[in-house]
Protein backbone atom coordinates (compact mmCIF):
# COMPACT_ATOMS: atom_id res chain seq x y z
CA UNK A 1 0.00 0.00 0.00
CA UNK A 2 0.88 3.95 -0.04
CA UNK A 3 0.64 6.04 2.38
CA UNK A 4 0.88 9.91 2.11
CA UNK A 5 0.72 12.63 4.35
CA UNK A 6 -0.25 16.26 4.51
CA UNK A 7 0.03 19.33 6.50
CA UNK A 8 1.54 18.83 9.88
CA UNK A 9 0.90 14.79 9.47
CA UNK A 10 3.99 14.80 6.70
CA UNK A 11 5.29 16.80 8.98
CA UNK A 12 5.59 14.89 11.82
CA UNK A 13 6.15 11.35 10.04
CA UNK A 14 8.88 13.40 8.10
CA UNK A 15 8.13 12.22 5.03
CA UNK A 16 5.34 12.89 2.51
CA UNK A 17 4.82 9.18 1.08
CA UNK A 18 6.33 5.71 1.83
CA UNK A 19 5.16 2.12 0.46
CA UNK A 20 4.38 -0.24 3.38
CA UNK A 21 3.30 -3.83 3.14
CA UNK A 22 -0.09 -4.22 4.75
CA UNK A 23 0.07 -6.51 7.83
CA UNK A 24 -2.12 -9.47 7.49
CA UNK A 25 -4.10 -8.59 10.62
CA UNK A 26 -5.13 -5.25 9.46
CA UNK A 27 -8.62 -4.96 7.97
CA UNK A 28 -9.62 -0.71 8.44
CA UNK A 29 -8.02 2.19 8.57
CA UNK A 30 -9.07 2.32 12.63
CA UNK A 31 -6.81 -1.09 12.39
CA UNK A 32 -4.37 0.45 10.06
CA UNK A 33 -3.71 3.76 12.40
CA UNK A 34 -3.23 1.24 15.45
CA UNK A 35 -0.85 -0.66 13.43
CA UNK A 36 1.48 2.88 12.30
CA UNK A 37 1.03 3.98 15.95
CA UNK A 38 2.87 0.78 17.41
CA UNK A 39 5.36 1.06 15.39
CA UNK A 40 7.20 4.12 16.78
CA UNK A 41 6.33 7.42 18.45
CA UNK A 42 6.52 9.14 15.34
CA UNK A 43 3.94 7.85 14.11
CA UNK A 44 2.33 8.26 17.66
CA UNK A 45 2.53 11.94 17.32
CA UNK A 46 0.98 12.14 13.70
CA UNK A 47 -1.43 9.81 14.27
CA UNK A 48 -2.22 8.62 17.80
CA UNK A 49 -4.90 11.50 18.34
CA UNK A 50 -7.49 10.21 15.26
CA UNK A 51 -10.08 13.19 16.44
CA UNK A 52 -7.51 15.28 15.09
CA UNK A 53 -6.40 14.11 11.70
CA UNK A 54 -8.93 12.46 8.66
CA UNK A 55 -8.53 9.80 6.36
CA UNK A 56 -8.67 9.51 2.25
CA UNK A 57 -8.32 5.95 0.58
CA UNK A 58 -8.15 5.86 -3.12
CA UNK A 59 -8.69 9.65 -2.85
CA UNK A 60 -11.84 9.90 -1.18
CA UNK A 61 -12.67 11.16 2.16
CA UNK A 62 -13.31 8.04 4.40
CA UNK A 63 -13.97 7.22 8.18
CA UNK A 64 -11.95 4.78 10.08
CA UNK A 65 -13.82 2.01 9.67
CA UNK A 66 -13.57 1.66 6.15
CA UNK A 67 -11.64 -1.54 4.80
CA UNK A 68 -7.99 -1.32 3.29
CA UNK A 69 -6.06 -3.57 1.02
CA UNK A 70 -2.58 -3.66 -0.13
CA UNK A 71 -3.47 -2.36 -3.66
CA UNK A 72 -5.61 0.91 -1.59
CA UNK A 73 -3.25 5.12 -1.92
CA UNK A 74 -3.74 5.77 1.60
CA UNK A 75 -3.88 9.68 2.75
CA UNK A 76 -3.29 10.81 6.00
CA UNK A 77 -4.00 14.76 6.93
CA UNK A 78 -5.71 17.25 8.99
CA UNK A 79 -9.35 18.58 8.71
CA UNK A 80 -9.07 20.61 5.63
CA UNK A 81 -8.41 24.96 5.55
CA UNK A 82 -8.78 25.68 1.45
CA UNK A 83 -11.02 28.13 0.16
CA UNK B 1 -20.25 19.51 -16.96
CA UNK B 2 -18.22 22.44 -14.45
CA UNK B 3 -14.84 23.11 -15.11
CA UNK B 4 -12.47 22.14 -12.50
CA UNK B 5 -8.71 23.80 -12.37
CA UNK B 6 -5.98 23.33 -9.57
CA UNK B 7 -3.57 25.61 -10.47
CA UNK B 8 -0.60 27.90 -9.62
CA UNK B 9 -0.91 31.10 -11.14
CA UNK B 10 -3.77 33.72 -10.94
CA UNK B 11 -7.24 34.26 -12.91
CA UNK B 12 -8.94 37.26 -14.19
CA UNK B 13 -12.77 36.98 -13.28
CA UNK B 14 -14.04 38.60 -16.28
CA UNK B 15 -12.27 36.26 -18.71
CA UNK B 16 -13.48 33.07 -16.61
CA UNK B 17 -17.12 34.32 -17.06
CA UNK B 18 -16.48 35.33 -20.69
CA UNK B 19 -15.00 32.03 -21.35
CA UNK B 20 -18.19 30.10 -19.49
CA UNK B 21 -20.50 32.13 -21.21
CA UNK B 22 -18.97 31.10 -24.56
CA UNK B 23 -22.17 33.57 -26.57
CA UNK B 24 -24.77 32.30 -24.73
CA UNK B 25 -27.66 33.86 -23.46
CA UNK B 26 -29.84 31.65 -21.90
CA UNK B 27 -28.75 32.61 -18.21
CA UNK B 28 -29.96 35.93 -16.10
CA UNK B 29 -27.70 35.32 -13.28
CA UNK B 30 -24.01 34.89 -12.87
CA UNK B 31 -22.96 34.67 -9.40
CA UNK B 32 -18.95 34.56 -8.51
CA UNK B 33 -17.60 34.03 -4.90
CA UNK B 34 -13.80 35.11 -5.06
CA UNK B 35 -12.01 34.26 -1.96
CA UNK B 36 -8.69 36.27 -1.04
CA UNK B 37 -5.65 35.99 1.20
CA UNK B 38 -6.67 37.86 4.59
CA UNK B 39 -4.52 39.88 6.96
CA UNK B 40 -6.44 41.51 9.80
CA UNK B 41 -3.73 42.57 12.23
CA UNK B 42 -1.02 43.31 9.22
CA UNK B 43 1.38 40.27 10.32
CA UNK B 44 0.93 38.43 7.85
CA UNK B 45 3.77 37.93 5.29
CA UNK B 46 2.89 35.38 2.78
CA UNK B 47 0.52 31.86 3.30
CA UNK B 48 0.98 28.82 1.32
CA UNK B 49 -1.48 26.28 0.00
CA UNK B 50 -0.61 22.37 0.24
CA UNK B 51 -2.85 20.08 -1.86
CA UNK B 52 -2.98 16.97 -2.83
CA UNK B 53 -2.63 16.32 -6.71
CA UNK B 54 -5.62 14.34 -8.24
CA UNK B 55 -7.77 14.18 -5.07
CA UNK B 56 -7.91 17.95 -5.22
CA UNK B 57 -9.44 17.62 -8.84
CA UNK B 58 -11.81 14.92 -7.82
CA UNK B 59 -13.02 16.04 -4.81
CA UNK B 60 -14.18 19.76 -6.96
CA UNK B 61 -15.25 17.60 -9.49
CA UNK B 62 -17.89 15.77 -7.32
CA UNK B 63 -18.59 18.91 -5.37
CA UNK B 64 -19.81 20.68 -8.67
CA UNK B 65 -21.53 17.70 -9.88
CA UNK B 66 -23.59 17.77 -6.46
CA UNK B 67 -24.47 21.00 -7.18
CA UNK B 68 -25.39 20.50 -10.58
CA UNK B 69 -27.67 18.09 -9.51
CA UNK B 70 -29.36 20.21 -7.10
CA UNK B 71 -29.94 23.66 -9.15
CA UNK B 72 -30.41 24.17 -12.79
CA UNK B 73 -27.15 25.33 -14.07
CA UNK B 74 -25.93 26.64 -17.36
CA UNK B 75 -22.50 26.90 -16.31
CA UNK B 76 -20.51 26.27 -13.19
CA UNK B 77 -16.66 26.51 -13.02
CA UNK B 78 -14.48 26.44 -9.77
CA UNK B 79 -10.55 27.53 -9.81
CA UNK B 80 -8.51 26.99 -6.56
CA UNK B 81 -4.82 27.87 -6.66
CA UNK B 82 -2.08 26.22 -4.28
CA UNK B 83 1.45 27.36 -3.58
CA UNK B 84 2.61 30.78 -1.80
CA UNK B 85 0.16 33.98 -1.74
CA UNK B 86 0.49 37.44 -0.52
CA UNK B 87 -2.38 38.89 1.42
CA UNK B 88 -4.85 40.36 -1.10
CA UNK B 89 -4.42 37.63 -3.60
CA UNK B 90 -7.18 35.61 -5.13
CA UNK B 91 -7.27 32.05 -3.77
CA UNK B 92 -10.31 30.48 -5.10
CA UNK B 93 -12.83 31.25 -8.07
CA UNK B 94 -16.61 29.96 -7.95
CA UNK B 95 -19.03 30.74 -10.56
CA UNK B 96 -22.20 29.54 -11.23
CA UNK B 97 -24.71 30.66 -14.28
CA UNK B 98 -28.46 30.10 -14.16
CA UNK B 99 -31.63 31.61 -15.56
CA UNK B 100 -32.60 31.74 -11.95
CA UNK B 101 -30.84 34.19 -9.46
CA UNK B 102 -31.42 32.08 -6.60
CA UNK B 103 -30.30 28.90 -7.79
CA UNK B 104 -27.02 31.00 -9.24
CA UNK B 105 -26.90 31.87 -5.31
CA UNK B 106 -27.73 29.00 -3.83
CA UNK B 107 -24.99 26.84 -5.98
CA UNK B 108 -22.51 28.84 -5.39
CA UNK B 109 -23.18 29.41 -1.48
CA UNK B 110 -23.35 25.07 -1.64
CA UNK B 111 -20.07 25.04 -3.41
CA UNK B 112 -17.67 27.14 -1.31
CA UNK B 113 -19.54 25.19 2.09
CA UNK B 114 -18.57 22.17 0.58
CA UNK B 115 -15.24 22.94 -1.18
CA UNK B 116 -14.15 24.54 2.72
CA UNK B 117 -14.70 21.41 4.12
CA UNK B 118 -14.11 18.79 1.94
CA UNK B 119 -10.90 20.06 -0.60
CA UNK B 120 -8.07 18.65 0.32
CA UNK B 121 -6.09 22.10 0.75
CA UNK B 122 -4.05 23.28 3.53
CA UNK B 123 -2.78 26.70 4.32
CA UNK B 124 0.41 27.34 6.30
CA UNK B 125 0.58 31.27 7.63
CA UNK B 126 4.24 32.79 7.63
CA UNK B 127 4.38 36.18 10.24
CA UNK B 128 7.48 37.77 11.30
CA UNK B 129 7.23 35.38 14.39
CA UNK B 130 7.60 32.63 12.10
CA UNK B 131 5.33 29.84 10.71
CA UNK B 132 1.98 27.77 11.75
CA UNK B 133 -1.11 25.83 10.02
CA UNK B 134 -4.23 26.83 10.23
CA UNK B 135 -6.65 25.44 12.29
CA UNK B 136 -10.06 23.83 10.71
CA UNK B 137 -13.51 26.29 11.74
CA UNK B 138 -16.16 24.58 13.47
CA UNK B 139 -18.42 27.03 11.63
CA UNK B 140 -17.23 25.46 8.57
CA UNK B 141 -18.35 22.16 9.45
CA UNK B 142 -21.08 23.50 10.94
CA UNK B 143 -22.00 25.15 7.45
CA UNK B 144 -23.20 21.99 5.66
CA UNK B 145 -26.01 21.12 7.43
CA UNK B 146 -27.51 23.58 5.93
CA UNK B 147 -27.79 21.46 2.95
CA UNK B 148 -29.04 18.07 4.39
CA UNK C 1 -20.66 53.32 1.98
CA UNK C 2 -21.52 52.00 -1.06
CA UNK C 3 -20.67 53.10 -4.38
CA UNK C 4 -23.41 53.50 -6.66
CA UNK C 5 -23.83 54.11 -10.37
CA UNK C 6 -26.86 54.03 -13.12
CA UNK C 7 -25.18 54.15 -16.51
CA UNK C 8 -25.67 52.99 -19.69
CA UNK C 9 -22.30 51.79 -20.57
CA UNK C 10 -20.77 48.61 -20.05
CA UNK C 11 -18.97 47.42 -16.87
CA UNK C 12 -15.98 45.25 -16.47
CA UNK C 13 -16.31 43.01 -13.49
CA UNK C 14 -12.44 42.43 -12.75
CA UNK C 15 -11.64 46.08 -12.74
CA UNK C 16 -14.82 46.78 -10.53
CA UNK C 17 -13.70 44.39 -7.85
CA UNK C 18 -9.91 45.95 -8.42
CA UNK C 19 -11.47 49.34 -7.73
CA UNK C 20 -13.61 48.46 -4.81
CA UNK C 21 -10.93 46.45 -3.08
CA UNK C 22 -8.47 49.40 -3.06
CA UNK C 23 -5.49 47.44 -2.04
CA UNK C 24 -7.28 46.75 1.34
CA UNK C 25 -6.67 42.82 2.13
CA UNK C 26 -8.50 42.58 5.51
CA UNK C 27 -11.95 40.78 3.30
CA UNK C 28 -11.59 37.33 2.43
CA UNK C 29 -15.07 36.98 0.36
CA UNK C 30 -15.82 38.75 -2.62
CA UNK C 31 -19.33 38.25 -4.02
CA UNK C 32 -20.59 39.10 -7.19
CA UNK C 33 -23.78 38.85 -8.90
CA UNK C 34 -24.51 39.74 -12.27
CA UNK C 35 -28.20 40.17 -14.60
CA UNK C 36 -27.59 39.67 -18.22
CA UNK C 37 -30.25 40.32 -20.92
CA UNK C 38 -32.08 36.97 -21.14
CA UNK C 39 -32.92 35.17 -24.38
CA UNK C 40 -34.58 31.65 -23.51
CA UNK C 41 -36.83 31.47 -27.06
CA UNK C 42 -34.36 33.07 -29.32
CA UNK C 43 -36.82 35.55 -30.20
CA UNK C 44 -35.71 38.03 -28.79
CA UNK C 45 -34.03 41.41 -30.93
CA UNK C 46 -33.35 43.95 -27.83
CA UNK C 47 -34.64 45.37 -24.68
CA UNK C 48 -34.68 49.00 -23.91
CA UNK C 49 -34.69 49.63 -20.01
CA UNK C 50 -36.47 52.89 -18.90
CA UNK C 51 -35.44 54.68 -15.15
CA UNK C 52 -36.45 57.00 -12.89
CA UNK C 53 -33.23 59.66 -12.79
CA UNK C 54 -32.73 60.54 -9.66
CA UNK C 55 -35.32 58.43 -7.73
CA UNK C 56 -33.08 55.21 -9.22
CA UNK C 57 -29.81 56.50 -7.50
CA UNK C 58 -31.49 56.79 -4.39
CA UNK C 59 -33.41 53.59 -3.87
CA UNK C 60 -30.39 52.12 -4.65
CA UNK C 61 -28.66 53.87 -2.18
CA UNK C 62 -31.31 53.29 0.38
CA UNK C 63 -31.61 49.49 -0.94
CA UNK C 64 -27.39 49.50 -0.13
CA UNK C 65 -27.11 51.48 3.04
CA UNK C 66 -30.37 48.61 4.60
CA UNK C 67 -27.37 46.08 3.27
CA UNK C 68 -24.53 47.73 5.17
CA UNK C 69 -26.71 47.73 8.48
CA UNK C 70 -27.55 44.44 8.28
CA UNK C 71 -24.04 42.65 7.46
CA UNK C 72 -20.55 43.50 8.48
CA UNK C 73 -19.48 44.29 4.74
CA UNK C 74 -16.09 46.59 3.68
CA UNK C 75 -16.92 47.12 0.36
CA UNK C 76 -20.27 47.58 -1.51
CA UNK C 77 -20.87 48.20 -5.47
CA UNK C 78 -24.13 49.24 -7.33
CA UNK C 79 -24.16 49.28 -11.07
CA UNK C 80 -27.42 49.43 -13.21
CA UNK C 81 -27.78 50.28 -16.73
CA UNK C 82 -30.51 52.04 -18.80
CA UNK C 83 -31.39 52.09 -22.54
CA UNK C 84 -30.98 49.58 -25.26
CA UNK C 85 -29.43 46.40 -24.43
CA UNK C 86 -28.80 42.87 -26.43
CA UNK C 87 -29.72 39.29 -24.95
CA UNK C 88 -26.11 38.45 -23.32
CA UNK C 89 -25.80 42.25 -22.00
CA UNK C 90 -24.48 43.02 -18.67
CA UNK C 91 -27.41 44.85 -17.15
CA UNK C 92 -26.78 45.05 -12.99
CA UNK C 93 -23.57 44.48 -10.80
CA UNK C 94 -23.62 43.94 -7.22
CA UNK C 95 -20.59 43.20 -5.27
CA UNK C 96 -20.02 42.90 -1.93
CA UNK C 97 -17.02 42.18 0.00
CA UNK C 98 -17.00 40.98 3.68
CA UNK C 99 -14.95 39.03 5.96
CA UNK C 100 -17.18 36.25 5.98
CA UNK C 101 -18.20 34.87 3.04
CA UNK C 102 -21.38 34.24 4.15
CA UNK C 103 -22.01 37.59 5.20
CA UNK C 104 -21.02 38.70 1.19
CA UNK C 105 -23.13 35.92 0.19
CA UNK C 106 -26.52 36.72 2.07
CA UNK C 107 -25.82 40.89 1.56
CA UNK C 108 -25.25 40.71 -2.54
CA UNK C 109 -28.60 38.20 -2.16
CA UNK C 110 -30.78 41.21 -0.47
CA UNK C 111 -29.82 43.66 -2.57
CA UNK C 112 -30.95 41.47 -5.67
CA UNK C 113 -33.98 40.84 -4.12
CA UNK C 114 -35.03 44.78 -2.89
CA UNK C 115 -33.68 46.00 -6.17
CA UNK C 116 -35.45 43.66 -8.01
CA UNK C 117 -39.29 45.12 -6.23
CA UNK C 118 -37.83 48.67 -5.13
CA UNK C 119 -35.13 50.32 -7.93
CA UNK C 120 -37.60 51.85 -10.09
CA UNK C 121 -36.60 50.27 -13.59
CA UNK C 122 -38.80 49.13 -16.76
CA UNK C 123 -37.95 46.88 -19.15
CA UNK C 124 -39.81 47.14 -22.59
CA UNK C 125 -38.72 44.00 -25.00
CA UNK C 126 -38.32 43.91 -28.88
CA UNK C 127 -39.16 40.86 -30.25
CA UNK C 128 -40.11 40.07 -34.34
CA UNK C 129 -43.89 40.81 -33.04
CA UNK C 130 -43.22 43.81 -31.68
CA UNK C 131 -42.78 45.18 -28.72
CA UNK C 132 -43.57 45.08 -25.34
CA UNK C 133 -43.38 45.84 -21.42
CA UNK C 134 -42.16 43.01 -19.27
CA UNK C 135 -44.33 42.15 -16.39
CA UNK C 136 -43.56 42.16 -13.07
CA UNK C 137 -43.24 38.55 -11.72
CA UNK C 138 -44.89 37.56 -8.09
CA UNK C 139 -42.01 35.37 -7.32
CA UNK C 140 -39.75 38.51 -6.84
CA UNK C 141 -41.97 40.32 -4.85
CA UNK C 142 -42.63 36.79 -2.22
CA UNK C 143 -38.10 36.92 -2.16
CA UNK C 144 -38.38 40.00 0.05
CA UNK C 145 -40.30 38.32 2.92
CA UNK C 146 -36.76 36.23 3.73
CA UNK C 147 -35.60 38.83 4.82
CA UNK C 148 -38.54 40.16 7.36
CA UNK D 1 -47.51 69.45 -8.11
CA UNK D 2 -45.18 68.05 -10.73
CA UNK D 3 -46.79 64.32 -12.09
CA UNK D 4 -44.58 61.92 -13.53
CA UNK D 5 -44.82 59.01 -15.38
CA UNK D 6 -43.46 55.83 -16.82
CA UNK D 7 -43.10 52.43 -19.10
CA UNK D 8 -47.01 52.30 -20.21
CA UNK D 9 -48.19 54.63 -17.86
CA UNK D 10 -46.16 56.99 -19.65
CA UNK D 11 -47.50 55.74 -22.82
CA UNK D 12 -51.05 55.83 -21.67
CA UNK D 13 -51.23 58.97 -20.25
CA UNK D 14 -48.87 60.23 -23.46
CA UNK D 15 -46.66 62.23 -21.76
CA UNK D 16 -43.45 61.70 -19.36
CA UNK D 17 -44.64 64.86 -17.47
CA UNK D 18 -46.64 67.84 -16.65
CA UNK D 19 -47.24 70.45 -14.03
CA UNK D 20 -50.56 70.75 -12.32
CA UNK D 21 -52.27 72.92 -9.48
CA UNK D 22 -53.30 70.26 -6.23
CA UNK D 23 -57.39 70.81 -6.22
CA UNK D 24 -58.31 71.95 -3.13
CA UNK D 25 -60.53 68.93 -1.86
CA UNK D 26 -57.05 66.23 -2.91
CA UNK D 27 -55.13 65.09 0.74
CA UNK D 28 -53.85 61.73 -0.42
CA UNK D 29 -52.89 59.81 -3.42
CA UNK D 30 -55.51 58.12 -3.84
CA UNK D 31 -57.35 61.16 -3.80
CA UNK D 32 -55.13 62.65 -6.41
CA UNK D 33 -55.88 59.17 -8.49
CA UNK D 34 -59.46 59.74 -8.16
CA UNK D 35 -59.72 63.22 -9.46
CA UNK D 36 -57.30 62.35 -12.74
CA UNK D 37 -59.21 59.32 -13.52
CA UNK D 38 -62.77 62.13 -13.25
CA UNK D 39 -60.79 64.41 -15.52
CA UNK D 40 -61.28 62.15 -18.72
CA UNK D 41 -60.07 58.48 -19.65
CA UNK D 42 -57.14 58.80 -20.71
CA UNK D 43 -56.11 59.33 -16.95
CA UNK D 44 -59.12 56.36 -16.37
CA UNK D 45 -57.19 53.84 -18.46
CA UNK D 46 -53.72 54.87 -17.14
CA UNK D 47 -54.30 55.23 -13.44
CA UNK D 48 -58.06 53.41 -13.14
CA UNK D 49 -56.17 50.25 -12.27
CA UNK D 50 -54.65 50.92 -8.79
CA UNK D 51 -54.00 47.32 -7.92
CA UNK D 52 -51.54 48.06 -11.21
CA UNK D 53 -49.55 51.12 -10.39
CA UNK D 54 -47.35 51.98 -7.80
CA UNK D 55 -46.58 55.32 -6.65
CA UNK D 56 -43.77 57.46 -5.57
CA UNK D 57 -43.97 60.60 -3.83
CA UNK D 58 -40.53 63.17 -3.70
CA UNK D 59 -38.45 59.62 -5.17
CA UNK D 60 -39.64 57.20 -2.37
CA UNK D 61 -42.30 54.23 -2.72
CA UNK D 62 -45.42 55.29 -1.02
CA UNK D 63 -48.78 53.46 -0.51
CA UNK D 64 -52.02 55.32 -1.68
CA UNK D 65 -53.00 56.91 1.48
CA UNK D 66 -49.96 59.14 1.35
CA UNK D 67 -50.63 63.03 1.67
CA UNK D 68 -49.70 64.60 -0.69
CA UNK D 69 -48.98 68.91 -1.65
CA UNK D 70 -48.59 71.37 -3.74
CA UNK D 71 -44.82 71.35 -3.70
CA UNK D 72 -44.58 67.38 -4.88
CA UNK D 73 -43.33 65.80 -6.96
CA UNK D 74 -45.91 62.96 -7.69
CA UNK D 75 -44.65 59.70 -9.74
CA UNK D 76 -46.98 56.97 -11.40
CA UNK D 77 -45.56 53.83 -12.95
CA UNK D 78 -46.07 49.78 -13.37
CA UNK D 79 -44.62 47.33 -10.66
CA UNK D 80 -40.90 47.81 -11.09
CA UNK D 81 -38.83 45.11 -13.48
CA UNK D 82 -35.24 46.03 -12.81
CA UNK D 83 -31.88 43.89 -12.24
Amino acid sequence: MQLVYFAWVRERVGKSEETMQLPGDVETVADLIAHLVSINEIYGAALGDTDKIRIAVNQEHVSTDHPVTDADEIAFFPPVTGG
Amino acid sequence: MAQISVQAGDFNISDEIDALKGGRTDMGAIVTFTGTVRDVTGELNAMTLEHYPGMTEAELARVAEEAEARWPLVGCRVIHRYGRLEPGDNIVLVITMSAHRHAAFDAANFLMDFLKSRAPFWKNEETGAGSGWVDARESDHAALKRWD
